[in-house]
């Protein structure tokens, strides 16, 4: 960014998985350009949507691509966007420290656990040669992008979960509730792992080609499949007309390294990065 | 000493005549029902905003099922559209608080009224209501910070109550509406004619006589309407079950161990969730929403029925 | 006068020595039992909520101090410790403000309408007041719903300070009017008349009598009100304030975050962090609305009149 | 029993003959009671000269009836009493004189009150400005929470009076009603606080700074010791020789003590078991207490029933 | 002015003496006043039994001494009526006999109100159980809103009372109070339905259910219409028969009609223009009516004053 002192408004909103990017890039954006307000807010990625489409703000948090219904609402508010992938996650799926038969779960076991009207309730049903403990499921609140994600992968269709577990948006209860039940088991961001790696245990996901288990650089690689996946942001065409948003933007891009770092995500691989910067190049060039 | 007025003369009769114009006192006028007009227009607003999207809901979902069905699950691929579970949790929860609530409310109120020296009920009464204001986020921190992990700990058995659960919402909630209920209860016995006790005491009575077969029956419809307001209440709180209570709804949770969504937890969440305006979901919101209206309608109208009654007795 | 036929077993205490059985206190075991009921009623109702709080207090207890205001919030875990929640706080009271020009004038002429110029025989008007008690009952959370679907949306005022002003204002209308209401009803019927009695207007009695004696009662149902206001989280999670902002609100039509609900986003935070911090923010809530309610029931026990 | 319980009205009270005890009305039931209209008694004296005229009011409270068919007159610089059991519409008629009425809901006037020979229901009648000449002093001293000056000002403040030095209305008003010198060191102070006899004054103050033509007096001295008592009475007699005064009682001897005339109320109960006020007797005092027309006045007056 | 006004007791009423009105306090400034103590009297009859007796009796509220010094006795099976004006502490002595005034924070009682002999503010003096005995009906009707049949109950149940047939007990008191007839038909409706006359004889009913020795009443018909007035009173002389009533009341008429002793009180101004309560005089109510020892009474009872 230049070193001209700008002013105005950034509106953000969507993903509460990639808000931590996006409040980590506004904290040190507020650093270098103090009159300038950005505000990121949380609606999830849909609630994001709806916003970003209606105008209401200049860029959307996503943690996953935008859906078509979505698409043809930008469309017909004349609403025009580019997708930016600024990080990678890995959804992980955590169990109690006091686990000590599981180490790596098959899509497959994971499947019979969270399909619909699973019947599965115990440990043994999952695999004989676990023990006899009754298994409690935990997980993420059913209209996040993570939810969205976790089911598309693992059951093959968006939405599609069984409905009698845990649910919550808010992060201690899949913490707590995992780390305080022997026979717990849930799934969440990487993120929320990392931070919280002395009370829990993450598994090894076996995608078809081995137990992988999620890291950084496994997500980075593309190996912990099928559960890790880009994360987004989308701009607004009209959003980088100002200039402002244009500065923020360009800051996000340039810092990304320190901005997943802070927010403890998996970084962009480099080619991931240039094609981040392709991306934007054409947006700026466009706008 | 000299002033310039007269008294009014004896042609007085024909000047009591309206000639005089008071602009102020019309203007005055239209102004105050203007303002009284705005809590009419929020009425209004509150039932457009409500019945449109409610109207969308039924025409997709029958309405059979929405008050039989026993799952809530709008936000899964296998959607279900029984409301039972949310009302049933709100009803688990509001019981937890009201059996806390009550006894402790009306006890308070009580020991208020007939016992404490009116020293002790001129600091007591205050602190009181003033504890009455405290914001309910504090309750659903406390419940979720505070609460949970004591119970965790003093629970018998290794299976404890879940993270999130109605029971810890509900004592929490039970504590947020103490205040409220001894408040108003001890408001409707301190109304209670001092004729009335002192016919009792005169009749022989000791204290617990005069308190519990005198002075309470006779502030029957203002406890009830304490009580009522305190179910109220419960019903359309939002943060303590939001933050406490869990979000569970694809099936009827009596067990106040496990977590559950409330009626309004469920409209906290969805409505800063992802779901797109005027899909069914979104929809979905609205219909909870107006059911909730509804619910608190009518125990407002039972409130205000039992105010207006215990009024009467005595004025 | 008695009927001879009625029999009774009952006797009167023996007239001859009735100073005898005066003095044998005779012993009330349930009496006693009762009041220890109660007074525990008491004692544990103050214990539970005085022990909360003060557990809050020492949760928050390394949070309290200038940080807290003179801090805005992070992005940065790593910087948790020197994150405050000024843009909340600057939130709160532009939203407060903005809740007491917006409402008190409102609620009181309505009060004052319902009062001294309604004739409550009238259906309309009797269904004027039914409505307001209801809406003192409509959970806050409907609020937000109309907030959402008619003033952010269709009446265009967006996300911003005012929507929540007016969301909030609208609120705890129904607290304010009711207050004045109870305020106005008790100046006496006496003070009224004899301003009649000397040849005043209606206006006249009600602003120069009614008013000046209501002023109290007035002041003590308004500051409830606004204290009830700052301490809204629910209708302001469904207007979409779960935002996180680092600056302070410089107009209307500002974004802005709030007390409220910066400690509800703390509170679902797992790091321990945050609730160090959403506990110090409690503290910092507690102390302005508990502040404000003093302040009113002072007001109201100090110079209230009891006619 | 000696008589001076019932002493004679003020010596220089002028004749006035007592109004024929006829029943001028045709309700059924009534043996005796009202009074024939003033003009068309035959006895009629030079001094009776009603400022006021009450014919066949009836004064209903939504549907009840609380008092029926009174016809009297007020006669001018006299003080008029009315006497009788509680309940018996004793006040309601004395609101009726100044439209205090129009204040309670539901209250509706029936028959005409005239005043100076003006219908005062008539339609285009300002309440305000009848009011204004027709002042009232209330049961329980009623001091706005003012002090004592603003009390006695807030009147000619509100109608407007053009008042060339309002610290001289003042005082000449608290003069009047015998107040001055016990408050003139503390007219900034509340009028709150002052003793019982003295706030009543103070009311009775407020209500002559008016320069009204009529003060009604509803029981004003019932909340009061005394000596109050006493200093109130002097005062309306004083007051008399400019003010036409009418005062509710409960207390037969201040009637007798301090009225020229009097009218006897009493509650009777029809055919469905309603009370309705009546009046029984309206006379000139002297003669209502040691001569009286009724059967039920002497019952009342000699304390055989109330 | 004839003299029916003020009607003899009950002509069955045994001769009493009136109590010497020389000032046996030694306290200054007050000029006669008080009665000597009972047994002294030289004139004392043979029929005079007190049932209780209050001597040097002074109640005091917190700092304020509401009335002072008062000594006189109740007489069995006699009504002893209290009058005076407003403010002079009748309300306040009738509660000090049984023990009322223990339920206002700060009241307090000096001297001695004595009961058969026994003191009854001695320190092992159950309240509940002098309350038991002496019974009390209020100014103002106070039923509990419950039904007419749970009010009379209220009594019998809440002190234990052994009862054999409580429909009995319910009946023998309401036909004591003389409303059985107008009731019987409606024992479960609220006692609040009734007319205020007939309230009150709820009240008296209630206060006879528990078999008290002596009735205290408060201006008992002071907020009731003559009617009701006149059936009170009546029930009054009717259970004389079988209580001893104290009553209070501001209308010397009802005190001439109905009693056979009358205490007069007044309210003294002192140094520090403190308003205190004194007993002026007690005595037979004939007596005390046609012939006042003391001047005050005399001016109380021709109205000259209150
Ligand atoms: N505002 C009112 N609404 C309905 N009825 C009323 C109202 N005011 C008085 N009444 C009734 O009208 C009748 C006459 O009442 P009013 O007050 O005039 O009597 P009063 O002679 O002044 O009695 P008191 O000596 O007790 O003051 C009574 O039966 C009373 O209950
Ligand atoms: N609870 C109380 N606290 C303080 N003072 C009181 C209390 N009750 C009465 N007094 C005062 O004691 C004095 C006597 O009051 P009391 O009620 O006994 O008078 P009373 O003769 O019954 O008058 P009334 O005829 O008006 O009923 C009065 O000056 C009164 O103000
Ligand atoms: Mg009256
Ligand atoms: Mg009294
Ligand atoms: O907030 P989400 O990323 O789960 O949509």
């Amino acid at each position: 960014s230049d070193g001209d002192k700008l002013s105005g408004e950034v509106k953000v909103n969507g993903s509460s998985t990639v808000a931590p990017l996006s409040e980590a890039a506004a904290t040190f954006y507020k650093e270098t350009q103090s009159d300038v307000n950005v505000s990121v807010g949380t609606s999830g990625t849909g609630g994001g949507f709806e916003r970003f489409c209606k105008g209401e703000t200049d860029i959307s948090d996503a943690s996953r691509p935008i859906k078509d219904s979505e698409k043809e609402a930008c469309a017909a508010a004349g609403i025009e966007y580019k997708e930016l992938v600024v990080a990678n996650d890995a959804l992980t799926v955590v169990v109690s420290k006091d686990n000590d038969w599981a180490d790596c779960l098959t899509v497959d076991q994971l499947k019979t656990i969270w399909e619909p009207d699973s019947k599965v309730t115990n440990w043994k049903q999952i695999d004989p040669t676990f023990p006899d403990e009754p298994l409690k499921l935990f997980g993420p609140g059913t209209d996040s992008g993570t939810f969205d994600y976790f089911t598309d992968e693992i059951n093959g269709e968006e939405g599609a979960s069984r409905t009698d577990y845990t649910a919550s948006e808010n992060d201690n209860v899949v913490v707590q509730g995992v780390a305080g039940t022997k026979g717990g088991l849930g799934y969440f961001g990487f993120t929320y792992f990392e931070e919280n790696a002395d009370k829990l245990k993450a598994l090894k996901v076996d995608g078809g080609s081995g137990c992988v288990e999620p890291s950084l650089k496994t997500a980075q690689e593309n190996t912990y499949q099928p559960l890790s996946r880009p994360l987004f942001i989308y701009v607004s065409d009209a959003g980088v007309k100002k200039e402002q948003v244009a500065d923020f933007v360009t800051f996000y891009i340039e810092r990304i390294d320190d901005i997943v770092l802070e927010a403890q995500y998996v970084p962009l691989t480099e080619e991931q990065k240039s094609t981040l910067q392709t991306e934007f190049d054409a947006l700026k060039a466009a706008a | 000493m000299a002033t310039s007025t007269s008294n009014a003369g004896p042609a007085a009769g024909s000047a009591l005549r309206r000639g005089r114009r008071r602009p102020v006192d019309s203007t005055v006028r239209v102004l105050l029902v203007v303002a009284a007009l705005v809590s009419v227009v929020t009425t209004i607003g509150i039932v457009i905003a409500l019945v449109q999207p409610t109207i969308g809901f039924f025409r997709q979902v029958s309405i059979i099922e929405f008050v039989t069905g026993t799952s809530w699950t709008p936000t899964f691929a296998q959607k279900a559209y029984g409301v039972l579970p949310l009302v049933a949790a709100t009803f688990v929860v509001t019981g937890i608080a009201l059996a806390i609530a009550v006894p402790l409310g009306l006890g308070s109120a009580i020991y208020l009224s007939e016992y404490a020296n009116p020293r002790t009920r001129r600091v007591l009464k205050p602190i009181i209501e003033l504890l009455a204001g405290v914001p309910t986020v504090v309750y659903g921190f406390v419940a979720l910070f505070a609460l949970n992990p004591l119970l965790q700990k003093w629970w018998p058995t290794d299976t404890g109550p879940a993270f999130q659960n109605l029971l810890i919402a509900g004592i929490a909630m039970g504590i947020m509406i103490v205040p409220t209920i001894a408040s108003i209860s001890e408001d409707s016995m301190a109304a209670v004619p001092r004729s009335l006790r002192e016919g009792a005491y005169a009749l022989a009575s000791t204290k617990m006589q005069v308190s519990t077969r005198v002075v309470v029956p006779a502030a029957i419809s203002g406890i009830v309407a304490a009580v009522v307001l305190g179910i109220s209440r419960a019903v359309g709180e939002t943060m303590i079950v939001t933050i406490a209570g869990g979000l569970t709804s694809d099936r009827i949770v009596l067990n106040p161990l496990e977590g559950a969504a409330t009626m309004t937890a469920f409209i906290a969440n969805i409505s800063s969730g992802d779901i797109p305006v005027g899909s069914l979901d979104y929809d979905s919101v609205f219909a909870v929403g107006a059911l909730l209206f509804l619910i608190t309608f009518a125990l407002n109208a039972v409130s205000i029925r039992m105010v207006r009654r215990f009024r009467e007795v005595y004025e | 006068m008695s009927t001879p036929t009625l029999t009774t077993t009952t006797t009167r205490p023996d007239p001859s020595a009735p100073g005898n059985a005066l003095t044998q206190r005779r012993s009330r075991p349930g009496e006693v039992a009762f009041r220890l009921a109660m007074q525990a009623c008491l004692l544990v109702a103050f214990s539970v909520l005085t022990a909360l709080l003060a557990w809050v207090l020492v949760k928050g207890w390394n949070r309290l101090d200038s940080r807290l205001w003179t801090e805005m919030p992070t992005g940065l875990v790593s910087r948790l410790d020197t994150a405050g929640v000024q843009s909340a706080l600057v939130g709160t009271l532009w939203i407060i403000s903005l809740v007491a020009v917006i409402c008190l004038p409102i609620g009181i002429l309505s009060a004052i309408y319902l009062e001294e110029y309604a004739d409550n025989t009238r259906w309309y008007n009797r269904l004027l007041e039914l409505n307001i008690q209801n809406l003192a009952g409509v959970p806050s959370i409907i609020f937000g719903i109309l907030g959402l679907g008619i003033i952010a949306r269709a009446l265009g005022l967006g996300f911003t300070v005012i929507t929540a002003a007016i969301v909030l204002s609208l609120l705890v209308l129904p607290v304010v009017i009711i207050a004045t209401r109870e305020a106005i009803r008790a100046v006496p019927q006496s003070i009224r008349h004899a301003s009649y009695a000397l040849g005043a207007t209606k206006w006249q009695t009600v602003s120069r009598q009614v008013l000046p004696s209501a002023v109290p009662g007035i002041a003590t149902g308004s500051i409830l009100a606004l204290s009830r206001a700052i301490g809204e989280a629910a209708p302001l999670i469904v207007l979409g304030a779960v935002t996180f902002i680092t600056f302070n609100p410089d107009g209307l039509d500002s974004g802005y975050t709030a007390l409220p609900i910066q400690i509800y986003t703390f509170i679902t935070r797992s790091q321990s962090e945050y609730t160090e911090l959403a506990a110090g923010a409690i503290v910092l809530l507690l102390a302005i609305v508990l502040a404000m309610n003093s302040i009113a029931i002072f007001v109201r026990n100090r110079f209230e009149k009891r006619w | 029993m000696t008589d001076h319980r019932l002493p004679r009205p003020t010596p220089s009270d002028p004749e006035v003959s007592t109004v024929n005890p006829t029943d001028t009305t045709s309700r059924p039931g009534v043996s005796i009671a009202g009074v024939g209209a003033q003009p068309t008694t035959a006895s009629q004296s030079e001094a009776a000269d009603p400022v006021m005229e009450l014919s066949a009011v009836s004064v209903y409270y939504g549907a009840y009836e609380a008092v029926r068919d009174t016809t009297m007159p007020i006669q001018e610089k006299q003080i008029t009493a009315m006497i009788g059991p509680s309940g018996c519409g004793k006040s309601t008629i004395l609101r009726s004189l100044n439209r205090m009425n129009d204040l309670i809901p539901g209250a509706r006037v029936a028959g005409s009150v005239s005043y100076h020979g003006q219908d005062l229901y008539a339609r285009d009648v300002d309440p305000i400005e009848v009011r204004r000449r027709i002042g009232m002093v209330f049961q329980k001293p009623n001091p706005f929470p003012k002090s004592i000056y603003d009390n006695v000002a807030y009147g000619p403040r509100v109608t407007g009076m053009k008042v060339s030095n309002m610290d001289d209305l003042v005082e000449k008003a608290l003069r009047d009603a015998a107040l001055w010198d016990e408050v003139k060191d503390k007219l900034k102070t509340s009028g709150l606080a002052l003793s019982g006899g003295q706030q009543q004054r103070l009311c009775i103050a407020r209500t002559i700074a008016v320069r009204p033509e009529i003060i009604l007096m509803d029981e004003p001295c019932s909340a009061l010791d005394p000596i109050a008592t006493a200093k109130i009475e002097d005062l309306m007699s004083e007051l008399s020789n400019d003010y036409t005064i009418v005062i509710v009682t409960h207390n037969m001897q201040q009637a007798a003590r301090v009225s020229h005339y009097t009218a006897f109320f009493t509650a009777e109960v029809d055919e469905q078991q309603e009370r309705h006020g009546r009046l029984v007797e309206f006379s000139q005092t002297g003669k209502l207490f040691t001569n009286p027309a009724d059967k039920r006045t002497e019952d009342y007056i000699t304390g055989r029933f109330g």
